[in-house]
């Protein structure tokens, strides 16, 4: 499992490959923060080659939402397969993400 | 190579009188979760429960469960173990995780992550995440503390 | 889907000390053994034997073993079952079949299947293609009869 | 698992999807035991679907070869992956067969 990130235009897109997970959540946070750090302000998270989420997972993504907000940027989110919506829907988390069914969908409209 | 691997096996093969029990034994480290849910997961696939709950229902529920009992129930302590045993048959699929800890009250420590107050608190999802995808989610001591994941065949 | 489940997980995760133990009772039918080795075949690749031992090695070796228990050993009476066991560690996977019968002798009732006289024979390739494909194949009476399947990991 | 037959100039063309086990073995029997009664002479069985192989599916090779030849006709196998040829390797069964490595290949030769 591991987190590819690329620009497209202003736009940073990071793809999850595997488990987003207790045993990796952090690596994504840290890989997203830096580029916030750099200046960046436009994120789009990618699940389409993604297995499941845990609980921390999803709470790695809520809390970079957050921070990304304060920076006055936006998270977005790309893809979710039918049983990663439920898990959003579960934890009525589809209600904080903007979530797009494409990629190229998300890319259009930031 | 997998797809000569129907999990299915001949479609006219009885399935009612197979029973499965599988243990597994890790130590306290998030780094074996994903090894050890694939091996359930693989196990509820090859004895034809639905799709979803090989996908989601079993990994997501079984990884909570797992990272509960190695980060609160064994502190991460590496010479603690962590045990799952997991037993399927025609009507449901039986999952327990026994950790080395004091145990834990399933009641008082479930809250509602959705609400108002919560969705935005990076943690609290676990207990919740679990009840919702199984049928019942039970903890009771048994040389330690264990949690009981039971989900019903679809 | 499958491919989102890398049964390798993470490169780092150590594997040293997994211990996983497996049971399957299954009836008398020969139409179950594709599906118990297929059980058995996934838990090998999770726990990354190589994979010419999960494709070849494994689902033969456990084939031959159930045909026999359920031909020979049962009889192919319904009534009576056969119990899978597998054991797999860092070191080795064991895998011991068990049927309701009173055995036999291993040594006896090998023989050569490449020899001239035998190579046109339609049986008697069971013994021998465990004893090649398996590190070990032993029997012994332990209620009931054990044939115990070795292999080292590669 | 199942057995697909088809008909490729005048040659009985076999695919083995999924196991040739002591499940099914009669049943790829049967079905070519019919068409050499129905007067069919040359056997192609391809292999390129097929996962594993125990005793009794090669038991059962072994005979309708026989039975084959004994009809004057010819049975051929392709497609054997490196582990399937481990397995006619170590039963020597790969001196009694005729192996070709392709489908083309048999058919041209035969
Ligand atoms: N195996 C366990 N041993 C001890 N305490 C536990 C165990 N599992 C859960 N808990 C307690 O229940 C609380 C809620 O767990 P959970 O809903 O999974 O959310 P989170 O793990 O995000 O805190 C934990 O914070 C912990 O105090
Ligand atoms: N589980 C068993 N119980 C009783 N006899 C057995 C058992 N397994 C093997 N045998 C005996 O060993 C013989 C050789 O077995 P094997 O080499 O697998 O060839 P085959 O099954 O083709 O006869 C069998 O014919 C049977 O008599």
């Amino acid at each position: 499992m591991s987190f590819s990130i690329k620009k497209q235009g202003d736009i940073v897109v990071v793809d999850v490959e595997g488990q987003l997970i207790v045993g990796n959540r952090q690596e994504l946070k840290q890989k997203v923060l830096d580029e916030l750090e750099k200046g960046e302000k436009k994120f789009l998270i990618d699940f389409s080659q993604t297995g499941y989420i845990d609980s921390s997972g999803l709470g790695v993504l809520v809390s970079l939402s957050k921070k990304i907000r304060e920076q006055g940027g936006e998270l977005r989110l790309a893809n979710l397969n039918d049983d990663l919506k439920t898990l959003f829907e579960l934890t009525k988390l589809d209600t904080l993400f903007q979530i797009a069914d494409t990629r190229e969908r998300a890319l259009e409209t930031f | 190579m997998s797809q000569f691997f129907p999990s299915g096996g001949d479609a006219a093969a009885p399935l009612g009188e197979l029973r499965i029990a599988l243990q597994v034994d890790i130590p306290s480290d998030v780094r074996y979760i994903e090894r050890v849910v694939e091996i359930v997961r693989s196990q509820c696939a090859a004895v034809l429960f639905a799709p979803r709950h090989c996908a989601l229902n079993v990994p997501v529920a079984l990884s909570e469960a797992l990272s509960n009992a190695i980060l609160y129930g064994n502190g991460e302590n590496p010479e603690k173990h962590v045990r799952i045993r997991a037993e399927v048959n025609d009507l449901r699929l039986i999952l327990e995780v026994t950790d080395e800890g004091g145990g834990f009250d399933i009641a008082l420590e479930t809250s509602d992550p959705t609400s108002l107050d919560n969705i935005e608190r990076e943690d609290g999802r676990g207990l919740f995440l679990m009840q919702q995808l199984m049928d019942s989610v039970e903890r009771f001591d048994d040389h330690g503390n264990v949690v009981r994941l039971t989900l019903n065949r679809a």
